[in-house]
């Protein structure tokens, strides 16, 4: 982007975003879910024009020596090359670790899945489930649509049988993966001095750093600052109430699926 | 090809000259094109063969870095095919393994000699195929993906390459194998070809054919990659109505 | 946080107002700082807080490479956290992983918004953390460590930042949690705050809490910080003497 | 090489090749097996003056969880820098990747060994058979002579005795691995309009494109185009003619030792 | 180090060096064990301003295949670049390699520790000996520092408990790990024709090679030629001579604590 | 060195002066040296020692990548060793390791010290060593065939480098240890010398002697080595006939 359109987005910011929201609106999210058969659980978001696809595996796996007794979540991010032209290929990078891990504490700070119902023997075998987040186009604002793809994956989840001989029958099912709550994440960032929800490609090129915050009904769960900027008490109480208020609506908006 | 035994469901992968699917002999699997379904790239396609899902986006022509790898006189076609993780049965490990490393490289090779690569010396064209669901014919899909993707980018082309396979499953030569005939048939030949002249870019045989199996094979494949073409085109008008 | 079952000793964390290893609701652990202790580096700092043990080294402003990743109208800051394999329970496998890139990132993000960058256009600066024994705490620590070895190496900035954190253990809020504490307690609330206006350049949260709960850990936390940053200063000012 | 070559070889093709064949000619194969004693099976293959190394090692290992009943094959080639001033040092690119995975398939498709035959028990334990292709030099042609290494290499290759207790005895063994038939890969490669068989590597520098094709006596078992060109049917037939024949031949010389 | 300084150590360095040593002086060697409560064993050792920092982890692990009733030690150094601006991030280079090695090598071949004792269950499960050298800060002679970390490190490490089932208790320890010699390395360095002991990195910059030797009471149990230099058979007894003396020295010093 | 249990055929290594393979205890291994094996390469060679098989190969001087490990006064050598995946009992994984990085470098300081490096400024002489079968003194064989190769590529040499163990077995010092004598043995003191003026430019010790034994063990390997020379001198010779 050229100087003179950040510059333009600098100055406005307080007033209009350039695709005319202001700075509490959320862009319009979707959720298209069992679209990847193979996967337990699966979810398509669309976020503006923001697109993450987010798949949930089922795997056999033997626990953590501290603590034999409960299943094990992975969360992984892939910036494929395909979801924009400054996205390289090889290994995640620290965005994007930084993103799964961000995901991953939402979820599992938010006590939605109790993991000790993943356990099939102690100290010996749990179920590992997998949630890999994969980025399609870039549009900004990747934590929360990967948040929302990542809850509504492991919504629509399910548990594989288990043959005889304990390996696992991936065609049967043992029921749904119990999901008891829904952490949604909301990010507010800083441009200007003014505290913007849910950030476009073209914003953040100009911002100065992000608050993530994912709320579940009980209270906020896991939050992230992110780069190199200072914020004051007031601007992260802001990013607080911006995810209580939108935590909310999605909340409503995925139950209904 | 695996020589896996078969359950029972597929002991029979052909009765009455259906297949365990309902397709005939000379059928292709339910295939859906669509374009520029990544608004970030230049170029893209999405494409469903059955339940093989692939999405491609193409990227440039712009600089290409490592340095070393460019070339004076022409563009560098860069092909990234990939599974991601959740496409498959048992999850596979992200990035790139001996697999997709050959699949880049002979869809690469499937689509250089359509593309006016000298019009753009030492730049570089990228070219990523996310295979989003496997169920065979992964590599065949990304072929059709990528020549769409690579004309909404606007590449400047000769013509289209279009992609299918045919093998010998049970005695019989079936087009386009399933992922149950692919696992438990003799044979598998995928072969892409020029939209032009009908040449072959991309050939690949797995199992045992006769000459005469072979030969008997490209006719159904010239077939497919006819059909294949019209709905290559027909996708690539619908983005300009 | 991990909801690990507790072990009978730490069945209460907090009996009568005093925790597990007897500090009070709002007492930091014991904090040990000393400047210039690894004389190779322009700057270095050792910090113990509790059984955390932390070395922090400083080198430059100097060459950035690789080059690509220099930035034209100021200096970049590297961060590099890492724990030694002894410094764990179970051996820790050197070499970063993802943990250890996030916190090198988010420490860094911590540190750079007091440091006068734009003095040193184009150039590095490096700040290597070694963690030599973690027990709870580390990344406070290391942002100690980390802005105590900056001003030791004379890089200009506005100010200190210091770090502590705050969680929620069975109903209360306590200061600077240790082991026993994160490991069974709900939740975990670093923040790091410079020393001049007391704005927040890094804060984290794992575990529940409501917004009052977390303006309450606040409140102890700049405490913490205030009594770190004197800590700070009183050991810089000791190099000097 | 200079431009002038380049031209020289590329316009008289047709006629005479720079070492004197015609485009039909494969060069002199030779196979001296059982040079490395450690090795299970191994094999020297000199074609021309490529020459190619093979050994064959076998070892323990898991079965796959969907073929719990088959011993495994796992074909590796390494470009050792030794072989060539354009190698070199790292893990296997592209090319070397490309290469074991069509001889591999080569070997495999063929059916010439019964991997039922390398379970020793089912879901547990099989053995794996390593075959692993070293290039010594590189004077064109690697695939065909990997391809012939890999089969004299396994035709020699002796199985393991194995202890009372599980464990491989190397000392001793248990009978041959046996290999009921006889892979040949013969490469054509397209120069200015010729199809030409086995290339030095001064005709690889002037090549279009190549169609690797292994056949055995049923027919053909492994095909692969390489190469950024377009290919007529008429050319694919040309490839799979000369591998029929050629095939024959070596299958005669490879099987007298 | 700018040339002329480098000049001045060649020149004199037969008779008087930067620090005021004589060629046979060694630095002050001191160390402290215990600072690191997690480790089983840990010593922090300063050669004049060389720091490192040994860590003794012990693990459980499967013996090897051919050595099945033996525990294993493995020693790995790191360079962080903590250090030294010299270097770098980034898995061990070939120099940390060797000095790993070196520093192993020294250890395992005084037969200090009977590895027949760290064997729980032949062909089964072993102890595992982690020794994890870390550089603090390089003042030269990394290799004899290194090494008197190891083995005090080693001399203060205690053996976990094992649990009923088999797992690790690192909170209540099964007694010390029985340490029966105590191998010291005296590293010699060639510098302008004279062979001088213990180098700085200052001296370090104009070496042509070192000669490192480990020895026991009994005798030499290591040595190692470094750099690309040759010496002369005197030279080597020279560099014995004073692994001898020195060493005999350093075990005094080291037992005492 | 390794303390293993010694099986029956082993138990006694020597018997009235004789060692397990017939030799006496000054007696070196069989030893073959052919030059100008591989053709591709400016300079190489085959040496076969008892059963351990290697090639070297030499290709330069030519340019070095990357471009920040030039050294302006000097070439620089680059040596390669390795061990082909089938050369040992059991299957060694391709791709370096730290025992590989370790004998690369030592085996580089054993070639240095008699080249003219300074006559190729900034240039690279790459040395590649492949074990094809390990079975004790790679390292030692690895010099061998590398001096030859360096002598066969034209490389200015003030001379050649030989190289051979002895090491200490049931109390004698012998010369050139098999693979039994290294595993079941107490030392291993493998040392390479000049052949212009005999000085050491590599030397290990595995195992502990004293140091009248290691000069014992050092007058065999001044034999040895002048055999070697020979052998070495011979086989270059054989090229130009």
């Amino acid at each position: 982007m050229i100087e003179t359109n950040k510059n333009y987005i600098r100055q406005n910011i307080a007033i209009k975003r350039l695709d005319g929201r202001t700075y509490k609106d959320f862009r319009k999210l979707s959720v298209e879910t069992n679209l990847i058969e193979k996967a337990e659980g699966s979810a398509l978001v669309t976020l503006g024009e923001t697109k993450v696809l987010v798949g949930v595996k089922m795997d056999l796996g033997t626990p953590f020596p501290d603590s034999g007794d409960v299943g094990i979540l992975m969360t992984n991010a892939e910036r494929s090359p395909i979801a924009s032209p400054e996205f390289e290929s090889g290994p995640p990078n620290d965005d994007t670790i930084e993103l799964a891990r961000v995901v991953d504490r939402g979820i599992r700070e938010s006590g939605c899945i109790d993991f000790h119902k993943l356990c099939i023997k102690e100290g010996e075998k749990v179920w590992m489930v997998f949630v890999d987040i994969s980025i399609l186009n870039n549009d900004g604002n990747l934590f929360d649509a990967a948040a929302a793809g990542a809850i509504s994956a492991l919504l629509t989840a399910k548990i594989p049988k288990l043959n005889d001989n304990g390996t696992v029958n991936r065609s049967e099912y043992d029921g749904a993966l119990v999901v008891t709550d829904l952490p949604i994440m909301v990010t507010t960032a800083l441009i200007n001095g003014v505290m913007v929800v849910d950030p476009t490609a073209d914003e953040e090129e100009v911002i100065e750093g992000r608050v993530h915050v994912t709320s579940i009904e009980a209270g906020i769960c896991a939050m992230q600052k992110s780069g190199s900027c200072e914020f004051t008490e007031e601007q992260i109480m802001t990013a607080i109430d911006n995810s209580i208020a939108m935590g909310k609506e999605l909340r409503k908006q995925l139950k209904k699926k | 090809m695996s020589g896996a035994k078969r359950p029972k469901e597929y002991e029979k992968l052909i009765v009455k000259g259906k297949r365990c699917d309902g397709r005939k002999i000379d059928e292709l699997r339910p295939l859906t094109i669509k374009v520029g379904v990544i608004k970030r790239a230049n170029g893209s396609a999405y494409v469903e063969l059955g339940k093989t899902k692939v999405y491609a986006a193409v990227y440039g022509p712009k600089e290409l870095h490592p340095r070393r790898l460019v070339e004076d006189d022409k563009a560098v076609l860069s092909v990234k095919y990939s599974m991601l993780a959740f496409s498959v049965n048992d999850r596979a490990r992200p990035g790139p393994n001996r697999r997709s490393t050959e699949i880049s490289k002979v869809v690469k090779h499937a689509l250089e000699p359509v593309i006016f690569l000298e019009e753009f010396p030492q730049l570089n064209i990228e070219l990523i195929v996310d295979i989003i669901q496997a169920d065979a014919g992964t590599r065949t899909a990304a072929v059709i993906a990528g020549s769409v993707a690579l004309a909404n980018a606007g590449i400047p082309m000769k013509g289209l390459v279009s992609a299918c396979a045919a093998g010998k499953v049970d005695g019989e030569i079936l087009l386009d194998l399933n992922a149950p005939e692919d696992n438990f048939g003799d044979s598998d030949l995928p072969i892409a070809m020029t939209s032009t002249d009908k040449k072959i870019t991309l050939m690949q045989l797995d199992g045992v054919m006769t000459k005469a199996e072979i030969q008997k094979a490209i006719i159904l494949i010239r077939k497919g990659n006819d059909y294949i073409i019209s709905k290559q085109i027909e996708a690539l008008k619908g983005v300009y109505q």
